[in-house]
């Protein structure tokens, strides 16, 4: 287990690595944050002596180094645009994004699962056909276009539900603050995580559905009908659980895309997420705020899937227990 | 130094109580966001807009721009180069601070000192003198009629609360640890800061201590930044907020009609135009080869009335907007009405283009940002359709502002060889178009930096020098409206139009629009 | 089940029948023919492919032909609407164009884009999961680490990073011909993991199998090999992933070009269009986003549903 | 009385051309603390008998006839939910394979324990006791400990001990056996089919065992059914059936089955169900292209010198060398093969024989030893050119002839592609004759060369996979357990073939087997292998009549008893 651990480690730190040079690589092109730190009458020289104090003159490597070496210490640097330093601006966006991404994941295994369940037990039923053909259209159209409809229909038309922000939060601890513990905060929830969610809801639903198909065609669960075990039994305590193994994996995986994701949605529904802070920080070439968003989505993905292999090594025997 | 007044006020509904003993709470939202609140730390509209309900200057505009006493209570040019302000006394910061005439030269210090993006706002040769508590003298070293024409965002800051806050120093992009100033707020305007969360929300409070007699009912203010146009529009429609802006052009009849909330609209300051590279001498897009057509003023008008200003005034900016013959919004320079543009003639434009030796036209490629102007990509969409028209085939680069900025300013080579863009001057006066627009500038950007086209006309050169020190306003005016028309007569630029401003504001909200785009609460009512 | 195998043994003498009776006679052609849902689906796709393919014929204006176009047609509504105009059947968008034939021609690009990053997403993906899962060893793990880094970049990070690279390696190039490529690259950049991934596996699975071992057995090089041996049995599930993608890949541009890294508004795809309508969604003319969002939803939903039945159809283990 | 009572059972599945009947009209029955076996090769429709009794035929299928009853009382008719109550509770059921028919993610109790609580009103403690009880019965050593443990941590044979124990759990009155030995080796096959008779009469249970396998039918059934294309040929006690078969087909598949008692040159040829290939043109091998193969430089002494042959898997690794762990799958194993002579392998599963086939082919590279063909020592070669002139020599057929044919390329493509590779000819149209004529000589004919693999049986693939072997003119073949996947008749017609090219062709063979009997008609010299070692090297009879090793002893006692079946058709060859 601990072999398994720090080996897993290792690489994740390798990943970590990697993405910090891509991230540093891409950032140092993306275009000159200069212009978006002054106005629009500030002198050339100026510019060139801004230039100078943040270091973007220096030789990339050195700039690399120094971005490696405090990315480690969680000192992004100070965005651009705040003047603020990026992890406080993240430590307040973090809570935002991660409720959302919550809801949404909640929302897509919540629903998807039972109807995956039910259209891979039932592959010929009518009901089966409507779930998935229903469900192709959370796949069908992009994501902000979804947001957009859902406004238009719920927050213009019928006035039923907000149509940005995330309603009143309360602080919970130092720093995260909640949206779970209002109405209006639960309310704002509703379009956004639906928005979010639907794509991956979609995909666990085909997903669960796909592999449920080829594990009640195996062996085990044929023995276990002949066993006379009731359907019950053999759908759930067999099937499922043998079903989830792969599921995991990629629900762990879509539990990345969602925080992806959110960018999107956090732009439509204005959710004051990172995000949005980091499509903002595109547009005004905050390079710190990018790089430090990179960062950390990689280092989330990273964790979560570390995390799926852990959980993989409780599920599966095979991997837990040596063989005789 | 008169302005044409112009007053955009919004009075639609008659205003019912002045008091109530209800707390009134107002939403709005912009589509930026407001960053720091180092009021010298960024010279954009915005920024300085909302800082200026909590931060005040010496001087402050009215509803129609006007300049108007604020911290200073009146000022006079006891020398030619000697300006004396005579500050308004009984007024505190909100930390409860005296306001003294240390404040100012402080302010004056602070406002120049190295990281300040607000430096021009007081010249570095203009000495500050404390003559008593109240009163302060500015020394210039030669006559500048338009001294405190920007003085209005030049907002004065406790030098007490500054110093034990270790914020003496301007925040600056390049700081690695955050200035108490950028994050904390004291000023001694109508509104406390009461949080600020950068990006997300930010709360104000009425400051019940305020030095003038409060016209507003406004006990709080919230403000988030929505950068979807939609969800903007949507929220307001919903009645989520109070007001939002800038709203698109194309949803103020749907606000309009929408129950409960109405379209504010009037003309903005900022002038859109088109420019072109004349200086180098082969175009980098182009497939004209070895010159640069643009260096041929015939040319230059033919694509001058090629545009449809009229169609585009109609079917893209809604009639939300003015055609412009000249650089400068006609409310902000008295001879504006004597210009007037050149037809809008295909035909002619072909003759123009046949008699430069571009029968069969030439391909372009234009240059234009997509997210910084009213429909800026519209606009160039529609120019482009109308060129095409005439034979010149344009190959459309539009771009976020800020790859757009990086790649036509100076700092990226003036990489453009036509482009759209948009000016407001700062000091609402015409000096500041003139040397930042019309003069010859290097091909580092010495001279006028946003020339970006980079023609050179020694007469514009000379002209501005001597606006610059001209006292008397007519003559000043004539010297103005004499380069303008040179500008015109070559047409160096294509002027196309001043845009209008949109905001939407729910029914039970009265406040004023002003034309320079910024939104006080101090107008603000709520029924 | 083995008793079909014994079925299929005594075709033996008979005389083999053409290529197209057996493809008709397929076990794959009749579940194709029994799913309506799925016929229906390649009807429309085929019809949309069509309209696309042929959108400067059939398309009544060329929304690309600057100088036929004009600003005074902006936002005509469809014609079944008040102050519609016959000349414009869906109505026009807020340049004046036709949206009839904006979609066309959108379509046109956004399957152009769709089935060129496809393309290269798979070539790509295909190249490095045969060599990671034929090899294995380091050159595995080290194209399997690089798929990893891959995938917590999602397309538009990707797309972003693409943008500003290109932008600062070779200045400023023309903006409609760039946009293209720069989708191209990010939309097959994020797309290839899944094709590795999915042929590696596969490789692993074949190059055990004994007919791989035989071709070793003679001799025949390891690239020889890939190629000829185990690319054509690992085909199956990259069709499938294949049609998947193409629908991805249509949405994921749309959803790059709300971003605004897109396809520029002078060459529109269905999502530049969606992305341009989005503006006047509220001022009452809903036709310029709500026809290119149903072509998109249309087209997308078909090769979806396709996918779907390649799915169920190619997987071996429902059989 | 009988517990089971199958009469005129009839059982299709609806295609889409045509309606397939599995099952055709089958009759048989089976009292309590008997076995009735249920023997055919495949398509024989004989798993589908188990399936409809249990109720569990795979859909479409559908009982389309007859009767079945348990104990009298018909069962074939009762709705959905109790036909699910009869299965464990009066009927269990036991699969071919033990490592897939267990779920990996329950412990062993857990599945026994809802096993009796589904059947049984126990509570959760007498279930656990009961489970205890039940593979202690089994014969699992330790039952109070291993209960605990995952089906991942059980050996195959310990696995089929567990699914037994599954299908004995509510003491039913009928067992279905489907094939339970075919996934386990001989040894323990033996404890398998040992253990099945005990409980069967101890129990007083009635079984019904479906295998291929004549040696299981006549080791422990008291009844047979011999099925053919989904009729029932033949049904009677077992010595009756297996001593003096009556129908033709139970007389040739008897004669088919390979013996280790008596060594015949040729199998009697089976015609009964697919016609076996024969040459259609006889090719004189001196003047024809294939004979060429015999210009090989002669060598002195034997062709194939191995010494000392080590090779060791890594089984995890790490970059600290201490910390990896290896398997050692062959250990100092040497041994010769003469010219011309066939040697044969044998051992059981993992006991490292077809990792020497590996080796020598050269798909692995061992860890130690050497490895002579001729002078060549095979693990020092670098250059490419003498790699492939090596690799054109030696040749290789593999077990499997599902997948060892690309089922992508064509049969003529598959043959042709040693051919092209190795520039043995010149010009498409003479690799064209070439190839047809390999067609013609392996029996399959001209015809075959444009189809896809999966046009064809398993033993017509077989062929196709010997023809693309011969396709390079090897001096020496290695079979890797060519046959042990197809049916004894098939395998007899394959043996055949291998016998006469090797006869035509002077090929020197090394033959891997499992199968001892199989082994004893093929080899001149047989090498015994166990855990990666050889124990024993002996000519053929000397192996089966005097054994030397203590293990081929234990091997050879362990081969299911053929006395009782029929020697009539072995005379006559």
């Amino acid at each position: 287990m601990i072999g398994f651990a720090t080996r897993r480690l290792l690489q994740a730190m390798i990943v970590m690595l990697v993405v910090a040079l891509l991230a540093f690589t891409m950032f140092r092109f993306v275009g000159d944050p200069v212009n978006q730190m002054v106005g629009i009458e500030t002198s050339i020289e100026e510019r060139e002596a801004l230039r100078e104090r943040l270091g973007l003159n220096d030789p990339i490597p050195v700039q690399f180094f120094r971005f490696v070496t405090q990315a480690a210490q969680f000192n992004f640097g100070t965005s651009y645009q705040f003047r603020q330093p990026v992890s406080d601006l993240f430590a307040k966006r973090i809570p935002a994004t991660l409720e959302l991404s919550f809801t949404s994941a909640l929302f897509a295994l919540v629903v998807g699962i039972p109807m995956g369940i039910y259209a891979g037990l039932n592959r010929e039923s009518a009901v089966s056909k409507l779930f998935l053909s229903v469900s192709l259209i959370g796949i069908s159209l992009p994501t902000f276009f979804i947001g957009i409809l859902l406004i238009f229909l719920f927050s213009v038309t019928l006035q039923w539900l907000p149509s940005f922000g995330r309603g009143e939060v309360v602080p919970v601890g130092s720093w995260w603050t909640t949206g779970f513990l209002t109405v209006s905060g639960l309310k704002a929830l509703i379009l956004p995580s639906i928005t979010l969610g639907l794509y991956q809801m979609t995909l666990i639903m085909r997903l669960i559905r796909a592999e449920m198909l080829e594990v009640i065609r195996t062996d085990y669960i044929k023995f276990a009908r002949a066993r006379g075990l009731p359907d019950r039994l053999v759908n759930f305590r067999h099937a499922l659980k043998n079903t989830l193994v792969p599921v995991i994996t990629i629900t762990g995986l879509q539990l990345g895309a969602i925080i992806a994701f959110a960018t999107i949605t956090e732009t439509v529904f204005q959710w004051p997420g990172m995000g949005l802070m980091f499509l903002q920080a595109v547009q005004n070439v905050d390079i710190p705020i990018m790089s430090a968003y990179l960062l950390l989505t990689a280092f989330l993905f990273v964790a979560i899937n570390f995390i799926v292999d852990i959980l993989y090594f409780f599920i599966d025997p095979r991997l837990r227990v040596g063989r005789p | 130094m008169k302005h044409r007044s112009l007053l955009l006020a919004a009075a639609l509904f008659a205003a019912g109580a002045g008091t109530s003993a209800q707390a009134e709470t107002l939403k709005y939202a912009f589509q930026g966001t407001l960053n720091a609140l180092d009021p010298y730390s960024l010279n954009e509209t915005f920024t300085l807009s909302s800082l200026g309900n909590t931060y005040e200057g010496l001087t402050r505009r009215g509803a129609d721009l006007a300049i108007e006493p604020a911290l200073a209570e009146s000022w006079e040019i006891v020398e030619p180069n000697r300006w004396r302000f005579h500050l308004r006394k009984g007024v505190k910061f909100h930390n409860g601070n005296d306001f003294t005439a240390e404040d100012v030269a402080f302010s004056v210090d602070r406002v120049r000192s190295e990281g300040s993006d607000l430096s021009t706002r007081v010249g570095a040769d203009v000495k500050v003198e404390i003559v008593d508590d109240h009163t302060v003298d500015f020394v210039l070293t030669g006559p500048n009629p338009i001294l405190n024409y920007e003085w209005d965002t030049f907002y004065m800051m406790d030098k007490d609360w500054t110093t034990e806050n270790n914020a003496v120093k301007v925040t600056s992009a390049s700081d690695t640890t955050p200035n108490y100033a950028s994050l904390q707020a004291n000023g001694t305007g109508p509104f406390k800061i009461l949080s600020h969360e950068a990006g997300v929300k930010t709360v104000y409070e009425k400051n019940d201590g305020w030095w003038d007699e409060a016209k507003h009912n406004i006990d709080t203010v919230e403000f988030t930044p929505i950068g979807s146009d939609a969800t903007r529009v949507a929220a307001l429609l919903s009645g989520e907020l109070d007001m939002v802006y800038p709203i698109p052009v194309q949803d103020i009849k749907r606000i309009n009609d929408n129950a409960g909330t109405v379209a504010l609209t009037g003309p903005e300051l900022r002038t859109i135009f088109l420019g072109m590279d004349q200086m180098r001498d082969e175009l980098l897009y182009s497939d004209v080869k070895g010159k640069n057509p643009f260096k041929d003023a015939k040319v230059r008008q033919a694509v001058y009335q090629a545009i449809d200003i009229e169609a585009i005034k109609k079917k893209v900016m809604r009639d939300l907007a003015t055609p412009s013959a000249i650089m400068i919004s006609p409310f902000l320079f008295s001879k504006g009405s004597e210009f007037e543009r050149y037809p809008y003639d295909p035909e002619g434009a072909k003759k123009l283009l046949a008699n430069a030796g571009y029968a069969d036209g030439f391909s372009v490629g234009m240059d234009c940002p997509n997210d910084r102007y009213v429909n800026d990509e519209a606009i160039c969409q529609a120019v482009a359709s109308m060129l095409a028209k005439v034979g010149v085939k344009i190959d459309l680069n539009a771009q976020p502002k800020a790859k757009y900025f990086a790649k036509v300013l100076a700092s990226g080579g003036f990489d453009t060889s036509f482009y759209l863009l948009g000016w407001t001057p700062g000091s609402l006066d015409s000096w500041n178009v003139l040397s930042n627009l019309m003069n010859c500038r290097d091909e580092a950007g010495k001279g006028s930096p946003f020339n970006l086209g980079g023609f050179c006309d020694a007469k514009i050169d000379s002209l501005t020098k001597e606006v610059l020190v001209e006292i008397d306003p007519d003559k000043r005016d004539g010297l103005i409206a004499e380069a303008y028309k040179i500008s015109h007569d070559n047409a160096y630029y294509i002027p196309l139009h001043q845009q209008g401003l949109a905001w939407g504001v729910a029914d039970n909200i009265d406040l004023v629009q002003r034309a320079d785009n910024q939104f006080k609460f101090r107008f603000v009512t709520k029924n | 089940m083995p008793y079909v195998s014994n079925e299929d043994a005594k075709v033996d003498e008979q005389t083999a029948p053409g290529r197209l009776t057996k493809i008709l006679d397929s076990d794959m052609f009749h579940s194709f023919l029994r799913s309506k849902v799925t016929v229906v689906a390649a009807c429309g796709t085929l019809f949309l492919f069509l309209l696309a393919l042929l959108a400067p014929w059939v398309a009544p204006h060329n929304p690309f032909d600057l100088a036929s176009i004009s600003i005074m047609d902006a936002r005509v509504p469809p014609v079944w609407m008040e102050y519609s105009d016959p000349r414009f059947l869906l109505g026009t968008d807020d340049q004046g164009r036709d949206l009839l034939s904006g979609i066309f021609y959108g379509m046109r690009i956004s399957l152009i884009v769709g089935f060129c990053s496809v393309a290269a997403a798979a070539v790509l993906g295909i190249t490095l999961g045969l060599v990671a899962g034929y090899m294995g060893g380091r050159v595995d793990a080290v194209i399997m680490r690089i798929a990893d880094v891959q995938l917590t970049f999602p397309a538009i990070l990707i797309a972003l990073l693409i943008d500003g690279i290109a932008a600062g390696v070779f200045g400023s190039i023309d903006r409609e011909i760039f946009a293209f490529y720069i989708l191209i690259v990010s939309l097959s950049l994020s797309f290839w993991v899944q094709y590795a991934r999915t042929v590696r596996g596969s490789t692993m699975v074949e190059k055990n199998k004994e007919y791989v071992q035989a071709a070793r057995v003679i001799g025949i090089p390891s690239a020889i090999i890939m190629a000829r041996h185990i690319l054509p049995n690992v085909m199956g599930p990259v069709m499938v992933i294949a049609t998947i993608n193409l629908a991805l890949a249509i949405v994921t541009e749309a959803t790059l070009s709300f971003l605004g890294v897109g396809m520029p508004p002078t060459q529109p795809s269905l999502g530049t269009l969606i992305a341009i309508g989005n503006d006047f969604l509220y001022s009452g003319e809903w036709w310029i986003a709500i026809f290119p969002g149903l072509a998109l939803a249309l087209l997308v939903l078909n090769v979806n549903l396709l996918g779907d039945w390649l799915r169920d159809a190619l997987n071996p283990k429902l059989r | 009385m009988n517990v089971l009572d199958i009469k005129n059972l009839t059982v299709e599945f609806p295609g889409r051309k045509s309606v397939f009947v599995a099952v055709d009209d089958v009759d048989m029955s089976v009292e309590a603390g008997k076995i009735l076996g249920v023997v055919g090769e495949s398509g024989a429709g004989k798993s589908t008998v188990g399936n409809a009794v249990i109720g569990l035929l795979q859909e479409p299928g559908h009982i389309a006839g007859g009767e079945i009853f348990l104990h009298g009382k018909r069962i074939d008719q009762l709705p959905y939910k109790d036909k699910r109550l009869l299965r464990g509770r009066k009927i269990g059921m036991i699969f071919q394979d033990p490592l897939t028919s267990l779920d990996p993610l329950q412990t062993v109790e857990s599945q026994l324990v809802e096993t009796i609580r589904t059947h049984m009103p126990f509570s959760g403690n007498e279930a656990r006791k009961r489970a205890v009880e039940l593979i202690d019965a089994v014969g699992i050593p330790d039952p109070e400990e291993r209960i605990k443990q995952y089906p991942h941590q059980f050996s195959g044979g310990m696995r089929q001990r567990v699914v037994i124990a599954l299908a004995l759990c509510a003491e039913p009155e009928l067992v279905i056996a489907d094939e339970p030995t075919t996934a386990l080796d001989v040894s323990i096959q033996a404890q398998i089919l040992e253990l099945m008779k005990k409980l069967c009469e101890e129990r007083n249970v009635a079984m019904l065992v479906i295998t291929h396998d004549m040696g299981v039918i006549a080791d422990i059934t008291d009844h047979v059914a011999v099925m053919y294309h989904g009729e029932l040929v033949e049904y009677g006690e077992t010595t009756q059936v297996l001593g003096a078969p009556k129908h033709p087909y139970t007389q040739s598949l008897i004669s088919a089955v390979p013996r280790p008692d008596i060594r015949v040159e040729r199998f009697p040829v089976v015609n009964y169900i697919e016609k076996a290939g024969t040459p259609q043109k006889q090719i004189d091998i001196s003047t024809h292209w294939l004979g060429k193969s015999r210009d090989y430089e002669k060598v002195e002494g034997p062709l194939v010198q191995i010494r000392g042959l080590d090779m060791r898997f890594e089984t995890r690794g790490s970059i600290f060398p201490s910390r990896r762990k290896y398997f050692q799958a062959v250990k100092k194993v040497s041994f010769d093969i003469q010219e011309g002579e066939t040697f044969g392998l044998v051992g059981e599963s993992g006991s490292g024989k077809s990792t020497i086939a590996r080796l020598v082919t050269g798909l692995y590279q061992p860890s130690g030893g050497s490895i002579l063909f001729g002078k060549t020592e095979l693990t020092s070669l670098k250059n490419r050119k003498d790699v492939l002139a090596m690799r054109r020599q030696m040749q290789m057929i593999f077990q499997d002839p599902y997948s060892s044919l690309n089922a992508r390329m064509r049969v003529r493509d598959i043959i042709a592609e040693p051919i092209k590779f190795h520039k043995l000819a010149s010009g498409n149209s003479e690799v064209r004759q070439i190839v047809d004529d390999l067609l013609d000589h392996v029996g399959l004919g001209v015809a075959a060369g444009q189809k896809f693999p999966h046009e064809f049986s398993g033993g017509q693939r077989q062929r196709i996979s010997i023809a693309r072997a011969l396709a390079t003119r090897p001096r020496f073949l290695i079979c890797d357990e060519p046959t042990s996947a197809l049916d004894v008749s098939i395998q007899a017609q394959i043996l055949n073939l291998l016998k006469d090219l090797q006869e035509e062709l002077g090929l020197t063979m090394l033959f891997i087997s499992h199968d001892l009997a199989v082994i004893r008609q093929m080899c001149n010299r047989i090498g015994v292998m166990r855990h990666g070692e050889l124990c024993e090297v002996s000519g053929c009879d000397q192996l089966f009549e005097a054994p030397q090793h203590a293990y081929t002893r234990e091997l050879l006692e362990l081969m299911p008893s053929m006395e009782l079946l029929s020697r009539a058709n072995l005379e006559s060859a």
